[in-house]
Order: C-alpha cells, then structure tokens, then sequence
C-alpha cells in the first residue's frame, strides 16, 4: 500500500517544491530567501516523519530515572531526527539573518532588491 | 507565491512555520515544534519584517515564469517522489530508522545519562558534538552579520549611495 | 498616543515575565521540551520587544552592543571549555562522565555546562542581529 | 674528480657561469672574460667525460626523484658525450664570436644575453647526458624556456611574434605530442630509462609501435620535421649569435640528438627494424629534406635560406634515425658534428656581413667577397661541408646516411639524398659566387668595409678549419658512434 | 595529549575566533589567527604522521563509541585533505595581515580574522569527521563565514556575488541534507563507517539511488562543477585578495573531498561505479568543465576572473581523475587537489600584491609590472607554469597521473585532451605575462615591489611548488594511500 503509507511524504515533497521553485525562479531576493525558507521547513518535515511512530509519542520519558520494565511498554518516537532537526532549523535561522542582511546591503548600495534591475546596473557599470 | 506585497508574503511564510509546528506537535516532535514555532514563526519573521522595514514592501515587477527553475523543481520532485517508493511506511515501528541508535537512546540513556527528555540527551550529550557545531553556526551568522552591517563612518556610505 | 502607553505598560509588565518563562525553559530542559537554544531565543525575545517599545537607545544602554557580542562569543567558549575541561580530567572532548565520580551525574554537569554556553550565545547573537539590523534602519531612515 | 661529478660539472659550470656574468655586469670586459673561462672550463670538463667514456665507463648520477621510480638523472653515455664535445667547443667559439658582433652591433640588454646564453648551455648539457627520458624531456623544456629571451632580444613586435610562435610550436608540441608519447611509453614498459637495446621490445605491440615513434618524431618540435617547421624561420629575428649557436647548434641539435637516442635506447634499433615501424617516418622526413631545400631556394635574405637549409639538414638526421640501422644511426649522429660546424660558419660568415656591411639580402652581396675576402671563404668552406663534398667532414656523414639508405633497401633514399644535395649546392653555392664573381653593383659604398672584428673573425676562421680538419680527422666522432650502435 | 590532536586541531581555530571578537584589535586578532593556523598545522602535520605511519585514527566525541555518538576519523584520505587546508590557512593567514589592512576597513578586521577562523574551522570540521550530519553542520559553519568574508570586497559585486553564493551554497547544502535523510531513513546510521556497513543491503532500492543523486547534485554545487559553478567567478573575483586565495585554494577541494568521502568510502566504489555509473556523469561534466572554463578564461580581462574560470577547469581534472576510477586516477585527483592549492594560492596571492600597489587585477593596469614588481610577476610567471604542467612543477605532477590514468583505461582522446588543454592554460598565463614583461609601465608615480609581509608567504608557496615539483615522493605517496584507501571500500 504504497500510495496510503507515503501520501504524507508526498504532501510535504510538493511543499519542498513550492519553495524551492519559488527561491529559483523569482528575481526577488527577499522572495528567494522566504522561498529558502519553506524549502528547508518542509526538509524539516520530511525528517521529523521518518521519526514518527504510529502510536508512539513524544521521546520524555516518564519517569526520571524509568526502569526498563516501565519504558518497555511505552512506544516513543525516535528523538534522533528531532535532535537533526533542531540544528538544523538553527542553521536555517543563520543562513536566513545572513542572507537578509546581505539584501540590506545590496539595496542600500544598488537601491534594488530586484535580481534582473541589479544585473542591469551591473552590466552599466562594466560597460 | 504571485502576491506583490511582500509584506504578505513574509506573514504567510511564518504562518506556514507556525502551521509546520503544529505538525511537528502531532508527529510527537514537541522540541522541534517549540523551537520551529520560536524560530520559523518568531525570530525569522521579525528579521524578515526588519529586513524589509529597510529595503521597502513591494515586489516592483510581476514575476515571469521562467521554464528552467520549472523543468528544475519537477525533475527534482520527481526524483524525490521516486526516490520515497521504496522507503519504509510511515510511522511502522519496524522501520530500520527506528532501531539501530535510536533503541540505544531510548534504551540506554535512562542509566547512561539520566534525564527524562532524551532529545536533550541526545542533543547534548551523545550528539552534543552537533550541538557545538550548531552554536557556531550560530556564532558565525552572527560574526557574518556583524561583516555585513556594522556601524561604518557615515561619509563614504552616502556617497556611494549617491553613485 | 495612547496606545502607546497601552503598549509601553504591557512591555513593562511582560519583559520580566517573559525572562522568567527563558529561564524556566532554559533549567527545565531536562525534563520537558526545551533547553538552552530555545530560552536564548525567548530572553533575546524580552530584549528585542523592550527595544521595540523603547527605542534602540533605551535597550542599548541595558544592554550595550559590546556586551551581547561577547556573549554570542563567550557561549562558544563556554560550550568548548566544557569540552576541554573534560579532556584534562582525562575523557574525551565533551566526555562528561569524568566531571562527577558517577558518570550519571557527571552527564548532569555537563548538560547543564553547555546549556549555558548555547543559551549565552544564541542571546547574544539574537539581540546583536537585532541591534544591526534596527541599527541601520535609524540611520537609513 | 671522479665521472659522475664530471657529468654533474658540466651542467653545474655553465649555470655557474650565468652567475659570474650577472655578478659582473658592471664591467662588459670582465662579464665576457667570464664567459669565455667558463665555456673553456666546460669544454675541459666534457673532454673528461669523454675520455672517462671512450674507457668504457657511464658514468651516471642521481638529482632527484619528483615521481617515484622516475628520477632525473644524468648520464655520460657516447652519443649524450658527442652531443656535449660539439656544443661545448660551438660555446667557445661563438663566446669569441658574439663579443665582436654584440659590441659592433651596439645591441642592448648585453649582460641577459650572455646570461640566458650560459643558462641555455646548461640545458643543452642536461640533454645531452639525460640519463632517461623523463630527465631529457624536462632540460628540453628549459631550453626552451631559457632560449625564449634569447629570440625575443631585439624586444620589437616582430620579435615578440616570433618568441611567440617559437614557444607555441616547441611547447604545443613537446607537451601534447612528446609527453603523451613518454607517459605512454611508461604505461608500456614500466621505465624510462635509457637502455642499450631498448625498452620497447617485447612489450610494445607491433600496431603501437609507429604511432608512438610518430609522436616522438613530431613531438620533438626542435628537429623541425614538417609541418613542425614553422618556428625555425620565425626565430631568425634573434642576433646572429643566437641564431647560430641555438638555431643552428644546440637548439636543433638538441632535437635531432632526442629523436636518435629515443630511437637508439628507447625503440633499440633491432626492434624497429623487426617491426618496420619507421618506414613511414622516413618518407616524412624524406619530404622534409627536398621541401626544405626548395624553400630555401625562394628566399633571398641570407639567413632565411640558411635557417631552410638547417630544416633541410636536420630531417638527414632523422632520417638516419628513422633508417634504424648502423649506418644510418652513425651517419645521424656524425652529421650532428658535421652539420653543426659548416652551419655554424655559415651563420657567422652571414652575422659578420650584416655587422660590417649591413647586408641581409643575398641580392645585395654582389662583389662583396673582394672587400670580406676570408669571410667568403669560410662561406665556402661551410658550403661544401653541408653539401657533403671533399675535402669538408659534411662528406664522411652524407656516405654513412647512403649507405644506410642502401643496407634498409631504400634505393628511392637514396636519390632523395643526392638530389637534396644538388639543390643545397645549389642555393648555398651562389653566395660565395656572387662575393667573388659579380662586379658590386654601386661600387663606392663598400669602400668603408673591411673584415668583421677580430674576435669573430678568428672564430670564423676557428669553423671554417674545423670543418676541413673532421674530413682528415674524423676518427673521435666516428669512434663514439660505433659505440652507440654496439653496445 | 597527543590522541586529543584530532579534535584539537578543529578546537584551537574554534576558540580563536571568539578571541578575535573580545580583543577587538586588528594587530592582536591578527596574531590569533596565525597562531591558531600555525598551531592546526603543527597538530595536523602530527595527526597525518601518524596516519601514514599507523594507519587510521579514531576519536571517540564524549565518549561514546560510534554509532552512538560522534566519531572523528582520520585515514590517509582526510589526512591529506586536512594538510591542505591548514598548510594554505598557515600561509594566507600571515599574508593577510597587509593585505587586509589595505581591502578592508579598519574596524571591521577583528571580526574579518573571526570570520577567517571560522571558515578555517568549519573546512578542518568537515574534513576531519567521520559523521555525515556533522559534515553538513561543519559545512554550514564554513560555508557561512564564508559568505560574510566575500561580501567584505571592495567592489560592490562583491555584495551580490556573496548573495548568488549563499543561494547556490544552501541549495547545494539542503540537497546534501535530503541525501543524508534518506540515507538515514534505509539504514538508521549516521556513521560513516557504519553507513558502509549497512549501505549494501538496500543498495537496490530506490530511496538509495535517489539519496545518492542529491548527494552528487548538493556536493557538485559545492565543487563548482560545470554547469553548477555559476556562483564561483563573480565570488573569487570580487571578494578580498586574502579571501579569495583562501577560498579558491581550499573550500573548493574539501568539496571534492566530501564527494570521495560519500561516494567511495559510505557508498562504495562498486556501488559509484558498477550501479550507479558515476563515471559516465563525471566524465563528461569534468571534459566539458575542462575544455569550456579553460576557454573562457583565456577571453577575460580581469585577471582573478580569468584565474577564477581556470580554477573551475582545473576542478575539471580533480573529476576527471575520479571518473577513471582507478588508484592512478584518484592518486591524480588527490595529487591535483594538493598541487592546485599550491598553485591557485600563490597566484591569487600575487594577485593580492598586485591590488596592493597597483588598485586594479585588470590585465591592462598589468602592463610593465615585470620591471616595477619583479618579485610578484616573477612569483606569477613560476606559479602560472606550475598551472600550465611544466615540468619541474606540481603541476606537472599532476598532469602526469592524469595521463597515465587515461591511458590505463585506454582512453587516449582524453590524454590529448587533458594535454591541449594545458596548451590552453599555458595562453592565458601567458597573456599576463606578455602584458607585464613585454609593455611598458604606463604609470608615472613610482611604483614599488609589494611589502615584505606579502612577498614571504606568497613565495612559501610559489617555492613549494617547485619543491614538490622536483621531489614528489612524499605527496606522491600520500596521495597513492589515500587511492587505495579509497579504491579499498571503507577504510
């Protein structure tokens, strides 16, 4: 049953897309840099469902210090992907301030954020 | 994403976080949810909203739709989409992903380390390594920020605006 | 005008709340979801919203950019001199069992080492960005 | 000094030299003393080695390893000895030489001159006693790196366009034809040193095998073999000198030299013969030596023809390469002597026209013999050595290549040989005619003219005796040949 | 202490960096940086030691052992890799100091040597893990300073080519992501080794061969490899003398070897090869980079632009020699990744002095510097025929596996086309060296050799070049170990 167990991975493929189109194909940065955005989110996504059990529930355990025989019949998700996860959404939020504020700049010094205007002024000023 | 007013654009774009962290929520990632919520919805959002409180609110041209990025994107889901037939199905414990470490997390980290939520233990102890790593990244978009916007002498800055 | 001291009130009596929920996110970690990068965001957050309200000058001299740069540095030292620390006493980098003579506790120790050192970092780095970029937005504007 | 540091000497002595020049450019009588000691001091050193292996020693050395299990190495092997005896001595004599035309010509940058010149004398030792081909290939590079300032010395568009085409033809060549052909040869064999018999044989496959002499015979650009050819004309831009040491001696030489010890240890004469990989390339070379002659034929300045002349000349010693039997191997490498001193008179018989009358066009030399009466005798002397004819050494070379010809059974050869030597006699012959039997044209012009200056003029004297005496006095050549071919 | 050196070497660079923040001095942030360079290059010359000597190192990160935990694992392959990036770190770092002082604002060169650090520190991470999401975390630490650094250009270009960079870079770095996710997803692991171990049993589904194209597609776009190499000339050209020759010498060949980590060591070169037929994607892609990019180069005017496009033809025969598949080929791409950050660093340092004195890299302002700057054209003229595969040269080391490497597969076309390619290189060197030795100084103001301070470590590495070009053997040796490290499966 292929197309019943995989359904979710396809959704979140075509939010994957969504971004990544839009992050290709606009000629604006700051809707590259969203676009980036939901790219990685729906990364994120396709992640946090490899981890998912069905059943299971969220990796705290139950008691500090649990005995194995009271963790055995509880089925958690698998935390690894969660742990990816957070870094990576961490190094998404970097790459974000640092891309806008390269767009800052780029407006401040070009006074466009638009990727067909730059590359004009661009070729203006080697001709 | 056709709509002109960037504005909108960003806000969409943190409801889509927000929306991503409810899913996170019920796919038992509650850490991931808490921080995608904080981050995607929240920090990002803002930067989003200070950047464009600087570069101005509007898209100046309707965007065109070029075919390259769109043969891109479908060649790329295509992959992607082919690529998950043969992945194992969602959410069966059986699953190779769930075994392997992460019965060792789940199993050991009660005697090894000792706290109840193993995603920190994990994040700081056995992956702590990551951990630094993703403190550094952090650090360094900080450092690259820094690069980029400092305070420079105002005189230069206006004359190059003026160019 | 109004709203303004509605708003400039609500930061008064929120700012405080809002460090108390980053700490509590930031020592409650363990336990529940949550940990150091998460309550770097939510204190950077109480500053960022008080600079908001206040004005960039206001918050700048709570806390003056020098300081939230060091910060975003020190976490990283922090983080790391764990980690070297745990090298003298004889583990490997970040090897946290050598902290304590029960190697559980000793996770405990460390855990709680590099929390701080992620939580003084992202504080630091989240109030900087957010000094640039509103630092440019004056002058610009 | 034992061998080895002898072979070690004669390299290190003339980059040595390079330093003394620079170290005394202040002082142009000083810097060229210095030049001449040290080309002296070598030819005594190489003399060494000679001796060292006339006694049956090879003597070898190791420099380095850049790539394991090939180092560069040197070693004295004969016919590596005969290379350097000839370049060695040409040093001397053109040093002699260059010091009255450089001054008489008032030419600039003396003092890069006489230091890239030491440099490319060191190069020209490494190739002569590269001890495996990997080392050969490497100073061959440098020679022509080190010769590159040499032709570009006039500092003119034309002679940067001439420096131009110079190292497009010997690098373009050396690199994608020559390297392809040694890294081939050692995916092949495993080595690449040099090997009395070869290294080919028996593990080469018969198809491979003219395909890759091909690739030698092409990729050594400095032989000139057509359509490589290009770059021997265009370089006459350089001072006479250079031209005649580089152009006409070592540069050249130094790729005919390649191809016949490519062919001598690295194919082994036997297994080229068994095979009959060189069939091919003899007619290559064959063509050469006609077409080279016919262009010379078509230019008037003096050292165009000469230089078509040596693109003429040097496809004889490939061709007695490419013949792969003892005659042909022995003829090759005597004429490497024999054509180095006729052509090498030749050359300053024309520098001395151009420094003391300022002739470059042959039309122009009518009569000219009454007023530079040694010089055109030594012309024609020259002429005589390269055409082959009694009583000049080029005679001795020009039997052992027909008879090589004659013993692989290539009658067709042979007429090649004699018809080529006709047209030669023909276009080098009317030179000194037109200095002793044309009346000048406007006679008051020569009146000034006299004989070049002392120092060249004694050099000229020096070739144009050479020549004569390696017709009586052939012997040590001829000896360091039969040991190449007889291991 | 000595089995603390793996980790070490990644940590001194790491906590330089914040030093350079808190002393907010350009002359003490200046020091830390060569320090920590030169103390990683002291702990990486021992680490490679022993690794040629004793074969493969493990560090346990936190104790835990593998794949629990993270693992740091160096074999001759990353050895080498990191000896490249710590031996061209240890040289640009000292070179910087001028340099920058002249390219870049004084109050921002504190954080210009963090910036440094910090890239220096994300590339060795890289290099040194055993970890895939370690690698991409490493990556993104480097990948970010390094978008920071080339911003920092005098040009403003330098703004939008930084920003080009950053999109391609996370593109690449997502795509690496995704790869890693899938890989996960069918096995479990994140150990390399580990992955190694478990790979086999699913190779034949098709999560696998899919994992494997976005690996290839993410790890292209790092390399710059034709036809994904569009952000590559804009950023070597308009980021600061210091950061290009940093960058160009080392980002681009850690790339590299993040794709021979992935696709011989986690995959395997059976699967590379025999299911996945990586060499017929290589093949082609690294021929046309080599011919095109080589081509291009020679019809620039801006110098760093023209070495720019030579440096994605030069990666060109890196991939070259891993599509031959062969210990000959890989010991050529090994050998070349080596050789060319030698060679690129040096030229693009001269570069460097050339912006010092002159302002301008345009092939014009060039004209006469033979005589006025003997040194720097003089360092241009070695380096550029080391480019060029003159004997006597690294480059020519280089060149001279890759052929053999052709020829033992039996591919001849290629031979001849990697040596007219050469012949390709050798017109645009010369181009500068004929504009600079051969016109006149059009300039009436007294022009002057570079600083001191720039000559030495520019000419450390022009004399490295022809050192390693005339004795091979140790590069050579390492470089065949790592080979057959590689060719052997996991390590």
């Amino acid at each position: 049953m292929t197309l019943l167990s995989h359904y979710n991975y396809w959704v979140v493929i075509l939010l994957m897309m969504v971004g990544f189109y839009t992050m290709i194909s606009r000629g604006n940065l700051i809707k590259k840099m969203v676009g980036l955005n939901v790219f990685q989110t729906s990364v994120f996504m396709l992640y946090i469902s490899m981890g998912k059990i069905r059943g299971g529930t969220a990796p705290i355990l139950m008691d500090a210090h649990g005995e194995s025989s009271e963790t055995a019949h509880v089925l958690y998700s698998n935390p690894l992907p969660h742990v990816l996860i957070l870094t990576a959404i961490v190094v998404g939020i970097a790459t974000t301030a640092v891309g806008l504020a390269l767009i800052v700049r780029i407006k401040e010094t070009y006074g466009s954020i638009e990727e067909d205007e730059i590359n004009q002024i661009e070729a203006e000023g080697a001709a | 994403m056709r709509i002109r007013n960037l504005f909108a654009v960003v806000m969409m774009a943190g409801i889509y976080s927000l929306l991503s962290a409810g899913l996170f929520t019920i796919m038992d990632a509650v850490d991931v949810a808490f921080t995608e919520a904080a981050v995607g919805a929240g920090i990002s959002t803002v930067l989003f909203l200070g950047a464009l409180a600087l570069v101005g609110h509007h898209e100046r041209k309707p965007g065109h739709t070029p075919l390259l990025p769109l043969i891109v994107v479908l060649v790329t889901g295509g992959a992607l989409v082919y690529g998950t037939m043969d992945m194992p199905p969602y959410g069966d414990p059986g699953n190779p992903v769930h075994h392997h470490v992460a019965d060792h997390y789940l199993e050991e980290s009660p005697h090894e380390i000792g706290i109840p939520n193993i995603v920190t233990a994990v994040l700081a102890s056995y992956r702590g390594y990551d951990t630094m790593g993703e403190t550094t990244v952090v650090f360094t978009a900080a450092v690259a920020v820094m690069l980029l916007l400092a305070r420079r002498p105002r005189r230069p800055e206006e004359e190059e605006d003026e160019a | 005008m109004r709203e303004q001291v509605i708003v400039r009130v609500g930061a008064k009596v929120l700012v405080p709340f809002i460090i108390l929920f980053g700490l509590y996110v930031h020592f409650h970690g363990d336990y529940s979801p949550g940990g150091g990068f998460q309550a770097g965001v939510i204190l950077a957050a109480a500053f960022v919203l008080y600079g908001l309200v206040y004005g960039l000058d206001a918050v700048q001299r709570v806390l003056p950019p020098a300081f939230v740069q060091a910060c975003a540095a020190l976490g990283v030292m922090v983080f790391a001199g764990v980690g070297v620390l745990t090298m003298f006493l004889g583990g490997n980098f970040l090897g946290y069992g050598v902290l304590a003579h029960d190697p559980e506790h000793g996770q405990h120790y460390g855990i709680i080492g590099v929390e701080a050192g992620v939580v003084i970092t992202v504080f630091g780095v989240m109030v900087s960005i957010f000094y640039l970029f509103a630092g440019r937005g004056r002058r610009s504007g | 000094m034992t061998p080895p540091a002898l072979v070690l000497a004669s390299l290190l002595i003339p980059a040595l030299g390079t330093v003394f020049v620079l170290l005394l450019r202040k002082n142009p009588n000083a810097r060229e003393a210095a030049s001449l000691v040290t080309a002296g001091v070598l030819f005594g050193t190489v003399l060494r080695v000679y001796r060292a292996v006339m006694a049956g020693d090879r003597p070898a050395i190791v420099l380095a390893e850049p790539i394991p299990g090939i180092p560069i190495e040197l070693e004295a092997e004969p016919l590596g000895v005969l290379f350097a005896l000839i370049a060695s001595f040409l040093w001397i004599v053109t040093t002699l030489y260059a010091i009255g035309y450089m001054r008489g010509h008032h030419e600039e940058n003396q003092t890069r001159f006489y230091t890239f010149f030491a440099f490319a004398i060191a190069s020209v030792m490494g190739v002569a006693f590269a001890g495996n081909l990997f080392t050969l290939f490497i100073f061959y590079e440098v020679l022509s790196l080190s010769t590159f300032p040499l032709v570009t010395h006039a500092g003119t568009e034309a002679a940067k366009r001439a420096g131009r085409i110079y190292l497009g033809v010997l690098f373009s060549t050396s690199i994608v034809f020559q390297l392809l052909a040694i890294i081939w040869t050692y995916a092949i064999a495993g080595t690449l040193d040099f090997t009395s018999g070869g290294i080919l044989s028996g593990r080469a496959a018969a198809g491979v095998v003219p395909i890759l002499l091909g690739l030698f015979v092409f990729g050594v650009g400095k032989a000139a073999v057509m359509p490589f050819h290009r770059w021997l004309p265009a370089a006459m831009v350089a001072p006479t000198p250079v031209s005649a040491l580089l152009h006409a001696v070592a540069v050249v030489k130094a790729g005919v030299f390649s191809i016949l010890k490519i062919t001598v240890y690295i194919f082994g004469i036997d297994f080229l013969t068994q095979v009959g990989a060189s069939v091919w390339l003899m007619w290559v070379a064959a063509a050469t030596i006609i077409l080279g002659s016919l262009v010379a034929f078509t230019k008037d300045n003096l050292k165009a023809r000469l230089a078509y002349s040596t693109v003429s000349q040097l496809s004889y010693i490939v061709l007695g390469a490419m013949l792969a039997n003892a005659s042909g191997i022995i003829g090759g490498g005597m004429h490497i002597a024999m054509h180095a001193f006729g052509k090498i008179t030749l050359f300053f018989c024309a520098g001395a026209i151009m420094v003391v009358a300022h002739k470059t066009e042959i039309s122009q030399l009518k009569g000219l013999g009454r007023t530079m009466p040694v010089t055109f005798f030594a012309f024609f002397i020259g002429t005589l050595s390269i055409v082959g004819l009694p009583p000049a050494g080029g005679s001795w070379s020009k039997w052992f290549l027909g008879m090589g010809a004659l013993e692989a059974g290539q009658v067709g050869l042979v007429a090649v040989l004699m018809l080529s030597s006709l047209l030669s006699l023909a276009y080098l012959m009317e030179i000194p005619l037109k200095g002793f039997f044309y009346a000048p044209d406007e006679a008051p012009h020569h009146e000034g003219v006299h004989e070049a200056p002392t120092p060249s003029l004694i050099a000229i004297v020096a070739t144009a005796v050479a020549c004569l005496i390696l017709f009586v006095f052939p012997e040590p050549f001829y000896e360091l040949m039969t040991l190449v071919v007889t291991p | 202490m000595s089995e603390h050196y793996v980790i070490l070497l990644v940590l001194v660079p790491l906590l330089a960096s914040p030093l350079c923040i808190f002393s907010r001095n350009a002359r003490a942030a200046w020091g830390f940086a060569v320090l920590a360079c030169l103390t990683s290059l002291y702990l990486v010359f021992q680490v490679w030691a022993e690794v040629m000597a004793t074969g493969p190192i493990t560090y346990h990160i936190g104790d835990w052992a593998p794949p629990v935990g993270i693992e740091y694992r160096v074999d001759a392959v990353n050895a080498w890799v990191l000896l490249i990036v710590a031996v061209i770190g240890s040289v640009v770092a000292p070179y910087a100091r001028v340099s920058v002082e002249r390219e870049v604002e004084a109050g921002r060169i504190p954080l210009f040597y963090a910036a440094f650090l910090l890239c220096f520190t994300g590339l060795l991470g890289i290099t040194v893990t055993g970890d895939v999401f370690n690698v991409f975390v490493f990556l993104e630490v480097s990948s970010l300073s390094a978008y920071g650094l080339i911003a920092l250009g005098q040009d403003r270009r330098a703004l939008t080519s930084a920003f080009r960079y950053l999109i391609m870079g996370s593109v690449g770095a997502t795509f690496i992501v995704i790869g890693i996710g899938l890989m996960y997803v069918m096995t479990g692991s994140l150990n390399m080794a580990d992955l190694a171990q478990l790979l086999p049993q699913v190779w034949d589904t098709r999560t696998i061969k899919v994992a494997y194209g976005f690996l290839a597609v993410g790890v292209f776009l790092k390399l710059a490899l034709f036809p994904l190499h569009l952000w590559l000339p804009n950023a070597y050209t308009f980021a600061p003398s210091a950061v290009t020759a940093f960058i160009a010498a080392t980002a681009t060949k850690v790339a590299v070897y993040m794709l021979l980590r992935f696709f011989f060591t986690v995959f395997g070169a059976p699967f590379s090869f025999d299911v996945m037929r990586l060499d017929m994607v290589l093949l082609p892609l690294a021929l046309v980079a080599i011919v095109t990019m080589s081509l291009v180069a020679i019809f620039q005017v801006n110098v760093k632009r023209l070495l720019a496009y030579s440096s994605v033809a030069q990666i060109g025969y890196m991939i070259l020699g891993i599509s031959f598949a062969s210990v000959t080929g890989l010991t050529a791409a090994l050998l070349h990744l080596f050789n060319h950050a030698l060679m690129k660093g040096a030229l693009f340092m001269c570069m460097g002095c050339v912006m010092y004195r002159i302002g301008s890299v345009h092939i014009d302002a060039m004209a006469g510097l033979g005589k006025r700057m003997p040194l720097t054209m003089a360092a241009f003229v070695v380096a550029g025929l080391s480019l060029v595969g003159v004997p006597l040269t690294v480059g020519f080391i280089s060149k001279w596996y890759l052929i053999l490497g052709a020829l033992e597969r039996g591919w001849w076309p290629v031979a001849i086309l990697v040596l007219i390619t050469s012949l390709m290189a050798l017109v645009y060197v010369w181009r500068v060296v004929e504009v600079a030795y051969f016109q006149e100084f059009p300039h009436d103001e007294d022009t002057q050799e570079a600083p001191w301070a720039l000559l030495i470590p520019m000419w450390a590495l022009v004399l490295a070049n022809v050192w390693f070009g005339i004795d091979a053997r140790t590069t050579v040796a390492s470089a065949e170990q790592a080979a057959q490290t590689l060719m052997g499966g996991a390590p």
